[in-house]
């Protein structure tokens, strides 16, 4: 997919190409978040901003989440198209109301008579012994919440897109990106995030899953950071000879159901692999769209991989434990295979 | 800055078109409700919260804001969302839950939409607070004129998304102007047993803005303190925190058998009722006739049932219209 | 169940009753919330209780959600058993930190030293017209993240049971009762959540999923409000001939995944009832309990009633074509059968 | 109110074990995160954010304190747990991630507890306001001794949880201090670009209670001012705010550039570096010998050295204790 001479960004990079494009063809695009201004974002995705736009459009907050993402609203509301960054997912417990309940349904509440269009950019995803109160994805919890939509990129290529998409989008978007695929040194990287992005804007439509690896033994469903792990998996699968079909949701909301069963109707067999935590989210959620559907095309019993229902311990070998990765795919394939 | 002649006619119309409206809401709430009353039986079902007593404060804010400025108000809209001219046809259809209602019957008497005149509201206490903000700062931003009102109950001054706003539309010194209606209640907790000083004026002094607390509710000085609030907004000059002392004279919701007032509050209350005020005043001073009084009371009424009976004969939405709009 | 003498209560009074008794043998228990002393709670849990225990034990507090709910964690930790209400689970956007990242996981941060023995109890769904800030349940919300147990009554004496062993658990207990079941009369009823209740002091284990009625055709699984309705469509199911299980999970958090399994090993058939909604939540989970465990067992694809993902709406007539209701299991079992 | 002769030897001793732990730490925690710079590797893993600089707020207070207070501190708890008595063997083994660690490895850094010494704290800014005023609540309801101090940066007085539980710890009158370690920054932003006004102190009056503010990073005044509130507190005479001038020697966390500080901002802060000064000071008045401080330099670098050779030396958790301690 790489050629010689393209040009490769990290994810940090195509985000904050995305927004700078954004900002340039349309003046009520604007940023806020705690240091999303001179810092360039704790995980660079404002990085540059800044110089270009000045204080004004890229605003570095108070740290008041509650105010400054229910100003978002009132912006947007307003005719300006923000894009807000909560630095890590994990703070959504102190201005949930403000995403939830507000910006999520004001469109609702008023008939489709306001308008949200702003996105809310968050990142998830440990792996780096942040501990439990930096390191969570979270993603059944804003998935789960009526009026918003929920993308979460696996790549720098979609990155770009979706964010164009998400700021383009007169619905509020919550951008979901991993920090272990964004292309901060200081985080170790994921090579497989940072691809060639084209120079010119394109959008990644918001609500299509893709099929990232074609394969007709078993289904991979996963998202972000999973998705590389499950590419792993499946390579590892091949030489064993099995072929595993590999599904990036790109977006959890509104959810490509229709990818997933093709793929499952195909394969006969379900693995989903899911960062957050595993009751109540997205692994039953995937498991049940395939089972409610037709359970006549399974082969198998579906397994899922996802990190288990206990806060995120703080020593690596603790967390590592917990973390989905592509041994623990093949184990569940093998598992399922024996069955 | 005393209120004109036709600033107190507008003023003395809108409470007591406000008035007649609760009136006529109140009245019908009881619908279906008896023997056994049952909030979720009648034609207007759920909870509904009462502004009788506190019109003072939407029109002497109210007065001095058009359409295209901003306000965002709580649980208990109604006053100032007639105050802010919002439709009221459409908002009665609203709160009866018909399709003709300002969102089609999705959001109801918590939830008042008029993008016409930038008004909305939410059930969530201090809520309001963060969309007001940065509509004002939309308006900074954008160079268009334009100031944002947050109305709330005194209970929500504690919550920390006030805090949070307060101090942000102070650092940014946005077009804002936060209004406290201080009914000395929140559901059944006094005042004093929920907020730590009695004048919450004076947490103005947390965000280095003016703060200024008016007593009595009095139309005439939140006209007053409210006019040079939204100026010194409009001039530039950054955000004004409010505190009004007012009187809910209804309870909490209908149905609270106000068991936690004191004694002989309620008849205190009422004979304070700020609607007789206004007229006994304007008739005193002058400024307007029994006549001319006589005629916009009429007026309101006729208004209020006409907007009452667009209401009732109404259609309800279609079962499916609760699946669309939930984006744009 | 219910003989002529025996003393029945609504779940408000059930709920009071808990309380009491173990404020009577316990001195470090005690109560805050909004209006939950005068007023008695908005939803009669707490009526009468200030006049025994007086305004040191039974707090009325600011509308500061996250000030009291952090504070009764302080508590806790302390060597206090506070028993805290929110007052609709709605609002638990403005103070989720203090519960999901505060009183879940301090037990866990702590390697076990500290304890939080505290419980949270708040009010759930709708059915009223109270629209979208005042009707949901957000089960899945709370079940998905880790650190807190999770439970919600269906019927009063369940309601008392769960109550005495959630204040003595030294865990923190989510215990959310459903408007309709309360006995409040002016929310309206469910009439079988008012039922015996003995006077003496007992517990309901939390983790325990009961079976309200036994069948051999259908597992019906639902929870709190569901239940009834699961009920009457069983009724009405047996009028066809048709004998539902029906499954009271009770607890979420721990979630009795035995007694779902071990019902649909039986039945081969699940219906899920839930009034949360739909996507990434209650129902999806326990379609996955189901499925991941053994899809042999499986006679048809399994089903799920659940409210649809957009707000709650206000006009009946909107709101209840969202709600979960009898009609609606019967004809899901009408399609399962025919599929 | 003037430190005692043995009160300053404390102080000094607490703020230079403070100092030599994060000096060991700092240095260890490159090892392994070169020649590329990755959070994720080394004996330390994730975030580090050390509190060189800020030992005199958490000495001046702490020194007022005994094991059965309560504390509750930050993202950057250090310092504060030092002084506070959280056992260093533990504290260290923790940040290492060991099985001997206070939580066995499951909290880290930011979530140092130590139950023996009522010490808690968190990654969530101003999270440890609640707590500490519920244990506050929780001694005056029991009758027991005790005072709770919660200490937070000055980032965190615009977050919505200071201004509840301020607001409740005062109405509820508790034995309470909020100390405030103002560093002037929140990560990259300068406190006059996210705070209002420019003394948090002034926020007091929001709550009806005593605000100070203490300048010049100073252990003394410090400790005069947080005696007197302690004081107050022990009384029954309700909470206090406190706001401290304090230097952050380090960046926000290691690995922090620091690219958006004022040129020669460091420079000028290290020529203020509160422990020479401590030392000079104690020598120009007689309140220690050169013998006595460089004996307790030597024993903070000894006691520092055991605790690592301790963590160092400890076993890491079995991989599936991830799983247990989730409930009680
Ligand atoms: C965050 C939140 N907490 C609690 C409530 C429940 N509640 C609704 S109105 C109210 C009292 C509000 O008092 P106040 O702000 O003084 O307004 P008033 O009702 O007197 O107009 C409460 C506690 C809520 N809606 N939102
Ligand atoms: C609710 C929340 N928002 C944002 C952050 C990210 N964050 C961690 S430390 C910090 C700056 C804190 O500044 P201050 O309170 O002054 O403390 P200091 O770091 O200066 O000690 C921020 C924004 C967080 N941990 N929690
Ligand atoms: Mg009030
Ligand atoms: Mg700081």
């Amino acid at each position: 997919m790489n050629k010689p001479n393209e040009r490769k960004l990290t994810i940090a990079r195509a985000m904050a190409e995305a927004m700078q494009q954004e900002m340039q063809i349309d003046p009520s695009v604007f940023v806020m978040g705690e240091d999303i201004g001179a810092l360039g974002g704790v995980y660079g995705n404002t990085r540059g901003l800044l110089d270009e736009f000045g204080p004004e459009r890229i605003r570095d907050t108070p740290i008041s989440e509650t105010a400054f993402i229910g100003a978002a609203v009132g912006a947007a509301q307003d005719g300006m198209r923000p894009v807000v960054e909560l630095m890590f997912v994990d703070f959504f417990g102190v201005c949930f109301d403000a995403i939830y309940n507000l910006m999520a349904k004001n469109t609702y509440f008023s008939g489709g008579n306001f308008k949200v269009p702003m996105v809310l950019m968050t990142s998830t995803g440990g792996g780096y012994s942040d501990a439990g109160q930096h390191s969570q994805c979270v993603y059944g919890t804003f998935a789960h919440l009526p009026g918003m939509k929920v993308v979460a990129p696996s790549n720098a290529y979609d990155a770009k897109g979706l964010m164009t998409a998400a700021i383009r989008d007169d619905s509020p978007v919550v951008y979901m990106y991993h920090k272990s695929l964004q292309g901060m040194g200081w985080l170790g990287t994921e090579a497989g995030a940072t691809v060639h992005v084209p120079e010119e804007t394109y959008t990644v439509e918001i609500g299509k899953a893709k099929v990232v690896r074609p394969g007709k033994d078993v289904t991979i469903v996963s998202l972000g950071m999973g998705v590389h792990n499950a590419l792993k998996a499946a390579a590892k699968l091949e030489q064993q000879g099995v072929e595993a079909e590999v599904i990036d949701l790109v977006s959890l909301v509104p959810l490509d159901r229709d990818t997933i069963r093709a793929s499952v109707a195909k394969t006969g067999r379900l693995i989903v692999v899911d960062e957050d935590y595993m009751s109540y989210g997205v692994s039953g959620e995937i498991i049940a769209t395939v089972t409610e559907h037709d359970i006549s095309v399974l082969k198998a019993a579906p397994k899922r991989i996802a990190f288990p229902d206990v806060p995120i311990p703080f020593a690596r070998v603790l967390e590592q434990h917990c973390l989905p990765n592509p041994d623990k795919i093949v184990a569940a394939w093998d598992e399922m295979k024996a069955a | 800055m005393t209120p004109t002649r036709e600033d107190q006619h507008w003023m003395y119309h809108n409470m007591v078109t406000s008035r007649r409206f609760e009136e006529a809401i109140a009245k019908i709430y009881f619908d279906g409700k008896s023997p056994v009353f049952n909030m979720a039986n009648g034609p207007i079902p759920g909870e509904m919260h009462l502004s009788d007593g506190q019109e003072p404060v939407a029109v002497g804010v109210c007065a001095h804001l058009n359409p295209e400025d901003i306000v965002t108000a709580t649980h208990r809209p109604h006053h100032q969302a007639i105050a802010k001219g919002v439709d009221l046809d459409k908002m009665a259809a609203e709160i009866f839950g018909k399709k003709t209602g300002l969102s089609g019957g999705r959001g109801g008497h918590m939830h008042i939409f008029d993008a016409d005149v930038n008004f909305a509201c939410s059930g969530i206490i201090a809520q309001g607070m963060g969309p007001a903000v940065g509509a004002a700062l939309s308006r900074k931003m954008q160079g268009k004129p334009g100031v944002a009102v947050a109305f709330l109950g005194e209970g929500a001054v504690n919550q920390g998304a006030w805090h949070e706003a307060m101090n942000l539309a102070a650092v940014w010194n946005l077009p804002f102007v936060c209004v406290i209606e201080d009914n000395s209640w929140g559901i059944s907790v006094p005042k004093e047993a929920s907020t730590a000083i009695a004048n919450n004026a004076d947490r103005a002094a947390a965000y280095g803005i003016k703060g200024m607390r008016i007593e009595g509710n009095d139309p005439y000085a939140i006209y007053e303190a409210a006019g040079e609030a939204i100026a010194r907004a409009r001039a530039g000059e950054g955000p004004t925190l409010l505190e009004v002392e007012t009187y809910r004279l209804a309870g909490h919701f209908m149905g609270d058998a106000e068991g936690y007032r004191p004694e002989g509050e309620k008849d205190d209350l009422f004979a304070k009722d700020p609607i007789p005020k206004m007229r006994a005043r304007m008739l005193a001073e002058g400024a307007a006739t029994e006549a001319e009084l006589d005629a916009i009371e009429a007026e309101s009424a006729a208004r209020v049932e006409a907007a009452i009976t667009f209401a009732r004969n109404s259609e309800d939405p279609a079962p499916e219209d609760a699946l669309t709009a939930v984006f744009a």
